[in-house]
């Protein structure tokens, strides 16, 4: 076999280097704007969207999955930066998500810290966690490289597993000691400030990435997606540029497992999984690698999906189905599956594909009187 | 002409991910000898061979017709036209890196005819003695030996070469030419060339394309001596022509 | 000195379970290019096609020539599944890598799914011949049968793929189309029919696996394929991919380093030298084993 | 406006009570968990005497899945608590048990864990209840299979994590504290292959193995331990798994000394022949008690307290009552359930085994020792 | 400037490069002809650190640059083009001549900037672009270039660096006849000003006799000759074994 090196996502410019020419031009930069402020002041409202949500929007139990929502959104965003933006297929991003995670957990439940500190530990140690292993995965390339950092979360995994002085809880998980939180962060009642704090989360990481997309070491990025050595032959190293990428989204991870710990109140070894990196490829697939939106829309909607397709399977509409119909359908992880494959032969390019795709049938529309 | 064309393009389109790229190009193949097809970078003359042979891409739409006989090539799966005598030599070569350079060779071997190795390592020594040698490691050269070895194991009723001699060294260009006279001897041949004293040499009759349409059909060689025609067509002197 | 011997004995059993799942997916990965997560999948096919021949096709049994029936029907199911997979939907995703991932995720997890479904998520007994569950006496240690019959397997199909791949065209082919499809077309070659071979085989050895981890476990459950892939798949890195002789030389590296690690060292120590020999053989040899340099 | 106002039970006597039930139908555990929620909806049509009615107040069941994961169960939880729930039951894994039972204390509301075995849902805090048995108790039950201790040699094989560190933990304990030297075989759960694990079991020449392990694997153990002679050489003790599972020990069933939680015959109480009666199929297995259990909780809570969460709580601390497997006492001091314990032997062959009781030990006999609540 | 020493790069007994010495004065352009096969592409992998020599020296300004990675050469100043073009498929044109400046300017590791807002890159960017005439194409994928237009999209981007010494491999390979004379001019313009140096393969004997100023000769790995166009001409060796009769 030759053919080791992993081919490029499919080719698309990144939003923020291509030539801007639409009719929105004025309105566009602001888009993001107006939809974070939709987005913040949504648990005002008592909309109910039934069969979308169990409650109306506004209910804890609405607002907590939409928290959880957003965090892989944040997540999914971040490791665009690696997949989409740069070409570099990690199967080890989850490790840096769960050192956040754990990292929060431990050092708040076992050790006692105050959360801030806790919090800022674990991020910096999930960054330079990143920049180790980053030094040492970036050795190679293509599929290599996405073993290695496999192999790396692997470890996580086995070690979490382990339960090493109880500290990780082993297959049970940590539950998060909340008595040291701020208040404002524990009970049912304060879900509002957790789907907040989601929010912010998320919005952090689009402008991270959405920023350094733009910035001259994105172009360099996109330009290592295409040929890493030319990059090379036009005097940059790209080692440095690639461990740069690889640190700052181990870096977004940690922040996100941070935020993620405090939603669901623990940590659990579902997170160091190998299955989890694959959803993160999952969800910037689903959404389009490469673009602003395309993997925020792909992580809400992977885990929308995850976790409301359990729902699904017990409703009444399908229990009522022919058994031979009902079984599968009862299965969330058989209609999840499902999803996934009617995704690529349907919106292949990922959902942001659908607005080019729409566009002539929009137009057409418009024109009329 | 009398002469019932091998090859007849008619009113050809290709739109590749909306770009109109061949806009009704009609022209026809001499059933013996070398007809070249010639135009500036980027008029399309890849995109008519490719469409020929039903490569084009995926997000690509092919309308028009394209005869072989009296066969219609489209819509046929490419493996079928090629067992059916057309061939292909791409622009980049195409050769496959990961395998030995006999390896490529034997690839092209079909079912039912005898390979005519002796025919091509005759034409190519040198594929011979790096018979072991992965083709990704040939030098250019080598490799576009290997492409036009491979179509030549078989019997072809009509050769679609891409740009033979870009890249080769002048006694290999001379080398290459040579080969294609001969082969032109049997084998109607349709040949996508800059190289103008190559043209020179082979080419009987010449279909010049600009953006995306047959700009000029006629005697190649009329039109090589006609400095006007070629500066307006072509945009230098036959003059110019480097030998 | 028993010891030792029934240790790298039943070591060279779990290599050889992981040699017949990693040729499958070797096979796939290496050859056809496509990362197929929903190898697991056809290894649960295989099982339960066995596990229900067993019990419900005339002439198929627990034992004897009748468990040969079950397990020729469970490989020839695990080969069919693999086939229409391939034609219904990679056929039209090849050299998309990343689409490929997403259809074979989304497979593995609805496949899974619907196993569950249709025979419950419990563990099943799986029918097996009575001597596979006995030991055979090896210079006094006592060597479990299935274990054995294992590494009988293991081996002829490691010979059989080698034979295919060396004596057959349809080796060659697949090679040349991983690197360019196109190109194998233009050179009038039907390249769809030699990856819906490569499907087929990977399934067959992949269902082999299943039926023959069936035997070993002496049960079926829907997720078990997918518990053994991620060595499968390390075992394949390590390996080299697309080299199935690599593949067999990293499956008894692997497997012996557990079996002896988990003996001599403490528990979960095995598991962590594996992800370690991996991380080295990649570090050091980037194209693994057997694998080739690949050009600049 | 508050961004978020929850919704408030209400003190209106006729309003219906909400229960939510967090537990898992889909995912590994689906089987377990079914058993629960079969035995959940016959504990309350026993315990509400067929009218699903405290008083004049109907239980409003609002099922949940986890599918075993706990993130989605801490939502589930949430969005039932949003809703009004001031009961949550279920937690079919102890990881789903561990972290909804602090969103219960954060919340005020009970919070009644399912099968979920680990001893640390034990005191977790006061609003965490149990209606399963505890890891602890499996170790009582098998420590009364080597009667005297003093001086025996004991060996505990166990997957590695936090459910074999408890029972290590647990037989060190109880096992090793009345005299018996313990020591530990400790194998990664996704292990596949045992012999490495059978031969160090059988260099240390026990007096009694106790074997503590879950999961898919479990066949290949069993088979590994009989081929290298480990189940003929000593007393080997291990918990007894749903009937489903009983088959796959094959051969090597009739070798083991089962302590069991449950199964089908093993009491013939009054609830039993209920349950029994109610339930699809009619042959109780290993979960259904925990369900039973837990209604009957419910209805008690409801009954003395109404919707004042602290009122359930006194109502049910200490309260003693009769489940499917006999008496049942919930210890006031950390909530622990004590409930009879069984000793159990596997016989049969195929796919048709059968269970029989050798003994049973009291809930006294198995009772944990006392945790302090921790909040 | 550029100088090797003895290079030598051997894939088990074979020499690919065998044991060559050469040197590149300030403002020189050396062209490089030879058969196919005959060593070029792999003698400027080696002069830019895409491939390590297995004995011998590269000498930058008299100072040995041997053990560099190819980033540190470039930074030094030595630029090339591919024989296979090998472009930033997935960006615009512009965007990777843009890279490019960016590259040779410093900078790059900027992560809080917006590139957009660089004047100065755009300027320089599009000026490379006015100068190989691919202005008007600053807005496609240069993944979607015809063959020609990937080469002048090359030549911008060696432009973009403003490299002291340059090698160019083949670029007039598939270029339109018509475009030949302008890509000539655009290639002699980079050699007029300063004293930049380059060495460039190219099978066009014309070019390569109307820009350089010597002409090395490789075969089978080492240098047959180097010295004026007109000596190498002549020689019998030459003509034999690269020339051949003439069309
Ligand atoms: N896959 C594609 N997607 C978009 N545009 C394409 C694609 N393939 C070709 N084109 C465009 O079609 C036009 C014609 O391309 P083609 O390769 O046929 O030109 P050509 O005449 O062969 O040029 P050259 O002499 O440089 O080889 C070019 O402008 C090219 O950019
Ligand atoms: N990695 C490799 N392994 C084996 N042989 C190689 C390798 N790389 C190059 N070669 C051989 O080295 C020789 C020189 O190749 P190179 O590409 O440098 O030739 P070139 O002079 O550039 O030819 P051309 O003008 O055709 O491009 C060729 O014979 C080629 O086959
Ligand atoms: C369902 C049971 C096996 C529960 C398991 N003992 C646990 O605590 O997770
Ligand atoms: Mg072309
Ligand atoms: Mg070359």
């Amino acid at each position: 076999m030759t053919n080791s090196v992993v081919e490029a996502p499919p080719a698309q410019v990144p939003d923020e280097l291509a030539p801007g020419h639409s009719r929105w031009h004025g309105v566009r930069p602001f888009l993001p704007l107006v939809a974070l402020v939709v987005a913040a002041i949504v648990p005002y409202s008592t909309a109910n969207l039934p069969g979308i949500f169990e409650g109306p929007l506004n209910s804890p139990g609405t607002l907590q999955l939409l928290a959880i929502c957003l965090v892989f959104g944040g997540l999914a965003a971040g490791y665009d930066l690696l997949f989409g933006r740069t070409g570099m297929l990690s199967f080890g991003h989850a490790l840096y998500f769960a050192a956040g995670v754990y990292g929060t957990d431990i050092l708040v439940t076992r050790a006692g810290l105050p959360l801030w500190q806790a919090a800022l530990l674990a991020i910096t140690g999930g960054t330079i966690l990143a920049a180790l292993l980053g030094a040492v995965a970036l050795r190679t390339v293509g599929i290599a490289f996405a073993m290695v950092t496999l192999a790396f979360a692997q470890v996580g995994a086995i070690l979490v597993a382990r339960d090493f002085y109880g500290w990780t809880g082993g297959e049970e998980g940590l539950p998060l000691d909340v008595s040291g939180l701020p208040p404002a962060l524990v009970g049912v009642a304060n879900t509002v400030n957790l789907y907040w704090l989601a929010l912010a989360y998320l919005a952090l990481v689009v402008f991270v990435v959405h920023r350094v997309s733009g910035s001259p070491t994105g172009r360099v990025l996109a330009g290592l997606r295409d040929d890493e050595r030319r990059i090379g032959v036009l005097g940059l190293d790209p080692y440095r540029f690639k461990l740069v990428a690889f640190t700052l989204a181990g870096g977004l991870a940690s922040a996100g497992g941070v935020v993620y710990c405090l939603i669901v109140g623990g940590a659990s070894p579902h997170i160091t999984s190998s299955e989890l990196t694959l959803s993160l490829l999952v969800m910037v697939v689903l959404g389009g690698p490469g673009t602003r939106w395309g993997p925020v829309l792909g992580g809400i909607l992977y885990m929308y999906l995850d976790h409301r397709l359990t729902a699904f399977g017990t409703s009444d509409a399908v229990n009522n189905l022919p058994a031979f119909l009902s079984h599968p359908l009862s299965q969330p992880l058989f209609v999840l599956g499902t999803v996934f494959i009617l995704a690529v032969y349907f919106f292949p390019g990922g959902l942001t594909s659908l607005r080019t795709r729409l566009h002539p049938l929009l137009t057409t529309l418009h024109r009329r009187p | 002409m009398s002469v019932e064309p091998v090859l007849a393009v008619d009113d050809l389109s290709v739109r590749i991910a909306g770009l109109h790229i061949l806009q009704g190009v009609s022209f026809t193949v001499a059933p013996t000898g070398v007809t070249v097809l010639l135009g500036r970078n980027g008029v399309g003359k890849t995109t008519t061979l490719r469409a020929i042979v039903g490569l084009t891409p995926r997000n690509g739409e092919v309308r028009g017709t394209i005869r072989m006989g009296a066969q219609s090539l489209l819509a046929r799966p490419t493996h079928r036209l090629v067992r059916g005598g057309l061939g292909y030599v791409p622009e980049d070569r195409c050769v496959f890196a990961g395998l030995t350079v006999a390896e490529n060779l034997r690839l092209a071997e079909r079912r039912g005819t005898t390979p005519a190795y002796d025919k091509v390592f005759a034409l190519f020594p040198e594929l011979d003695r790096r018979g072991r040698q992965r083709a990704g490691s040939l030098s250019g050269g080598q490799q576009q030996m290997l492409a036009i070895g491979r179509v030549l194991l078989n019997d072809n009723r009509l050769l679609l070469v891409d740009e033979p001699t870009k890249g080769l060294a002048p006694k290999v260009v001379t080398e290459v030419a040579e080969v294609l006279e001969r082969v032109a001897e049997s084998v109607p041949v349709l040949l996508v060339e800059q190289n103008l004293a190559v043209v020179r040499r082979l080419a009987k009759d010449a279909v010049v394309l600009s953006a995306g349409k047959v700009a000029w059909t006629g005697n190649a060689q009329e039109l090589l001596l006609e400095t006007a025609l070629t500066k307006s067509l072509l945009g230098v002197g036959s003059g110019e022509v480097h030998a | 000195m028993s010891d030792v011997v029934l240790l790298t004995l039943t070591g060279l059993g779990l290599a050889a379970l992981y040699f017949l799942v990693a040729s499958g997916l070797s096979l796939v990965f290496g050859l056809a290019d496509v990362l197929n997560f929903a190898h697991g999948l056809f290894l649960g096919v295989g099982a339960y096609a066995t596990w229900w021949a067993a019990g419900n096709l005339p002439g198929a049994g627990s034992d004897g020539f009748g468990f040969v029936v079950a397990v020729a029907f469970g490989v020839l199911a695990g080969a069919l599944v693999a086939v229409l997979v391939e034609l219904v939907l990679i056929r039209p995703l090849y050299s998309r890598t990343i689409e490929q991932v997403l259809v074979t995720v989304g497979l593995s997890l609805a496949g899974v799914a619907l196993l569950q479904a249709t025979w419950g998520a419990d563990p099943r007994p799986f029918p097996r011949p009575a001597w596979t569950r006995d030991v055979t006496g090896v210079l006094g240690a006592n060597v479990p049968n299935a274990g054995l019959l294992l590494i009988v397997a293991a081996a002829v199909v490691l010979g059989g793929l080698l034979a295919f791949l060396r004596w057959t065209r349809y080796g060659l082919v697949i090679r040349a189309g991983v690197e360019n499809r196109e190109m194998v077309t233009a050179l009038g070659i039907d390249v769809r029919k030699a990856f819906t071979l490569v499907f087929a085989l990977g399934g067959a050895a992949a269902a082999l696996a299943g039926a023959l981890g069936g035997v070993y476990f002496g049960t079926v459950s829907p997720g078990q394929g997918g518990s053994l892939l991620i060595f499968a798949f390390i075992v394949v890195v390590i390996g080299g991919m697309g080299s199935v002789v690599g593949s067999a030389y990293a499956a008894v590296a692997v497997g012996l380093l557990q079996q002896f690690v988990n003996y001599y060292g403490t528990s979960g120590l095995g598991d962590l030298c594996v992800v370690g020999l991996l991380a080295a053989v990649l570090l050091l040899r980037p194209q693994g084993l057997a694998g080739k340099v690949a050009h600049a | 406006g508050s961004p978020q106002d929850t919704a408030s039970g209400g003190g209106d006597s006729a309003a219906p009570v909400k229960v939510g039930l967090v537990y898992s139908q889909s995912g590994p555990l689906a089987s377990y968990g079914k058993q629960y929620i079969e035995g959940f909806k016959a504990g309350l049509d026993y315990a509400t005497k067929g009218t699903g009615k405290v008083g004049d107040r109907k239980i409003e069941l609002t099922e949940a899945d986890d599918a075993g994961d706990p993130a989605k169960a801490v939502s589930a939880a949430k969005d039932l608590i949003g809703k009004g729930s001031k009961i949550i039951a279920g937690s079919t894994s102890s990881g789903v048990a561990l972290q909804v039972a602090p969103i219960a204390a954060q919340n005020k509301v009970l919070f009644i864990s399912g099968p979920a075995a680990t001893d640390a849902v034990t005191g977790a805090n006061k609003y965490t209840f149990r209606s399963g048995r505890q890891s602890y108790q499996d170790v009582v039950t098998a420590k009364s299979f080597i009667g005297d201790a003093t001086g025996k040699k004991v060996v505990v094989f166990a997957q590695d994590g936090a459910f074999g560190d408890a029972n290590e933990a647990a037989v060190k304990k109880v096992i090793g504290g009345a005299g018996a030297t313990v020591s530990s075989v400790r194998a990664p759960a996704s292990a596949t292959e045992f012999t490495p694990f059978a031969s160090q079991i059988k260099a240390a020449k026990p007096d009694l193995l106790f074997v503590a392990w879950a999961g898919t694997t479990a066949p290949a153990m069993w088979q590994t331990l009989d081929q290298q002679g480990v189940l003929s050489s000593t007393t080997v003790v291990t918990g007894l798994d749903i009937r489903a599972s009983w088959p796959t020990f094959g051969a090597a069933g009739g070798k083991i000394s089962f302590l069991s939680h449950y199964f089908d015959g093993a009491s013939d109480t009054e609830a039993a022949k209920a349950a029994k009666a109610k339930i699809p199929g009619g042959t109780l297995d290993l979960f259904h008690p925990d369900g039973f259990a837990a209604a009957q909780m419910v209805v008690r809570a409801v009954t003395e307290g109404g919707d004042d969460v602290d009122k359930m709580i006194k109502a049910l601390e200490g309260w003693q009552f009769d489940g499917v497997k006999g008496p049942m006492t919930i210890r006031a001091e950390d909530h622990a359930l004590l409930q009879p314990m069984y000793q159990a032997k596997l016989s049969g062959s195929g796919t048709t085994f059968t269970a029989a009781a050798q003994k049973s030990l009291t809930g006294d006999e198995t009772a944990p020792p006392v945790t302090q609540m921790k909040g | 400037m550029l100088a090797t020493r003895g290079l030598t790069w051997r894939i088990g007994e074979v020499a690919i490069v065998d044991s060559v010495y050469l040197d590149l004065a300030p403002g020189e352009f050396l062209g490089v002809i030879g058969p196919n096969g005959a060593g070029k592409t792999s003698l400027f992998n080696l002069i830019t650190g895409l491939r390590r020599p297995t004995e011998g020296r590269i000498l930058l300004d008299s100072e040995d640059i041997t053990a560099l990675p190819p980033h540190r050469r470039a930074r030094l100043g030595l630029g090339r083009t591919f024989q296979a073009s090998s472009v930033f498929g997935s960006l615009t044109v512009r965007e990777n001549v843009r890279l490019a400046v960016q590259a040779h300017r410093g900078g790059s590791m900027k992560l809080w900037r917006r590139a957009a807002a660089d004047r100065e890159v755009a300027a320089a960017a599009d000026a490379a672009l006015d100068r190989v005439g691919l202005h008007h194409r600053g807005t496609a994928l240069a993944g979607t270039l015809a063959h020609g237009e990937k080469r002048k999209l090359e030549i911008a981007l060696l432009l973009a660096g403003e490299p002291r010494v340059m090698l160019l491999d083949e670029p007039m390979a598939g270029v339109s006849a018509e475009d030949v004379p302008e890509l000539v001019e655009v290639i002699k313009s980079l050699t007029g000003d300063s004293g930049r140096s380059v060495l460039m393969v190219e099978h066009h004997m014309d070019v390569i006799l109307e820009l350089a100023d010597r002409i090395a000769v490789m075969h089978h790995g080492a240098l047959l000759a180097c010295d004026t166009p007109d000596t190498v001409m002549a020689n019998a060796t030459v003509q034999e074994a690269y020339l051949g009769e003439s069309l």
